[in-house]
């Protein structure tokens, strides 16, 4: 997987690409999350358009970041969610719990609106 | 006609892409819908990273086996591993709650048991784990089980 | 690593869709050229559609099995059927002109015999006939010969 | 294999999708190159941009239309050739033997110069 940072009014987005699932993804991730936070990031956008595919333990680290967001008054919300990606956060009930944008300022904007 | 697919690789996820891309071609010529195909590509996705990650051990000289066996009415998946398995049994009953956060692992089972219609584990002592995913098929698709668009 | 996968279907012309995708997705993780990839995948393709149509006669319950071996420095593709085999020795004695517009057929081992690098026949006697395909690969893809991308 | 038949400036294109691989496909194009020979037609088209792929005993198929357009006077040629396609027909020297087109007007309009 390969991560690209970029940012737009005030919100950070990853945009990720190739597979998710674990694994060294998962530290590289983790470590991306941390330096943001570090530099006083605190809305992140995951932009999964490029994601080939995922499994569950890809799913952990969204999670992971997700959490991590949380802990430090953040949020960490999800554009371009395929419907493989949709079935699984479905069947895992974790649609409750990330937010989904189809469009990249939708998605954006929606941290204005608390 | 008994359409069997069978395909064997390395444990090595660099792999999954060809699984993923043989399961999506197969059951799409088995006319199943959108959501069914996509529920049966993410559990047979699920059931190989466990192959390969607890199984094997991403040991690349064992295999990991997948055989597609598509029946009239059904698809049934078979996922074996050369490992030594695991207590399934109690695994079975008592399975993680997918919704909490606290876990970042442990979703596998839990989403390949919701996804198809049964989902069996097998060990073979000496000889590895076997998997076993079964999805039924609307009847339109149980006549177009023998093949593949 | 020695990163060999292996798929077995029925002899129907509609599995050779999976044959196609399965071929890309090796060659292109062997980091071949845009040229060497094609002519792999529409050798592949040739030895399936003879293994399909000459060697199992489209008998479903007949499988084709090809084995993809990446070694560092090539790939070696055998595609197996449980055909009779055919006098290979005297028909690569005299392939016939895939120029001339009065054949219809009979380009198939032409088109093999000049996009691989070696292509050996062998019929094993009551077992079926088996087709070795081999393509050097450039050096960097020798490295890469480890896996898929 | 499908066959779409539609017209354009006097020249017949024939539009093809799916497999190109002898069997039934040879049947039905030959059908189709016969009806149109019957209707007049003598300027033929072949559009492969929807072939998934062919064989060598697809390209046959399309030697068999070449000439049998050619002993009546006409000619079939070929648009939207892969490069897979391309490679079959240079490594069978059929590249001399088709007029290959990568743009549908410069096709048909191929066929006022003689
Ligand atoms: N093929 C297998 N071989 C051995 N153990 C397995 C296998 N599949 C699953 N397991 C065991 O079952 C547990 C739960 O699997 P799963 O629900 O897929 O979650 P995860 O893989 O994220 O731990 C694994 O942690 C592992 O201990
Ligand atoms: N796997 C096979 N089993 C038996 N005979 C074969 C096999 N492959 C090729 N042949 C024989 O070799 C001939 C030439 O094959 P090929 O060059 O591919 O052209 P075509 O298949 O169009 O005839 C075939 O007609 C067939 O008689």
């Amino acid at each position: 997987m390969r991560i690209v940072t970029r940012e737009k009014s005030g919100v950070v987005i990853l945009d990720l690409q190739g597979k998710l699932m674990g694994g060294p993804d998962a530290e590289a991730f983790k470590g991306t999350i941390r330096k943001l936070l570090d530099a006083g990031c605190r809305k992140i956008v995951v932009n999964l358009h490029d994601i080939d595919w995922i499994n569950s333990t890809g799913m952990g680290i969204l999670i992971s970041g997700y959490t991590t967001m949380r802990r430090s008054g953040g949020d960490l919300r999800l554009l371009n969610v395929s419907d493989k990606i949709q079935s699984i956060l479905y069947v895992t009930k974790l649609n409750m719990i990330f937010r989904c944008y189809g469009d990249e300022n939708e998605a954006v904007e929606s941290f204005e609106t608390p | 006609m008994a359409g069997t697919v069978v395909i064997e690789f390395p444990s090595d996820y660099k792999f999954l892409n060809i699984v993923d891309l043989v399961c999506g071609e197969i059951v799409e010529g088995l006319c199943c819908g959108r959501d069914e195909t996509n529920e049966i590509a993410i559990s047979v996705i699920e059931a190989c990273t466990n192959a390969i990650e607890h199984g094997n051990r991403q040991c690349p000289e064992e295999n990991v086996r997948i055989v597609f066996r598509c029946e009239p009415g059904r698809l049934i998946v078979e996922v074996e591993d050369r490992g030594k398995g695991f207590d399934f049994k109690s695994y079975l009953e008592h399975i993680p709650d997918p919704s909490n956060l606290q876990h970042l692992r442990g979703r596998g089972i839990y989403i390949m048991k919701n996804m198809m219609d049964a989902l069996r584990f097998e060990v073979m002592p000496g000889n590895g784990m076997k998997v076993t995913l079964e999805k039924n098929l609307p009847e339109t698709a149980a006549d177009a089980g023998s093949g593949v668009a």
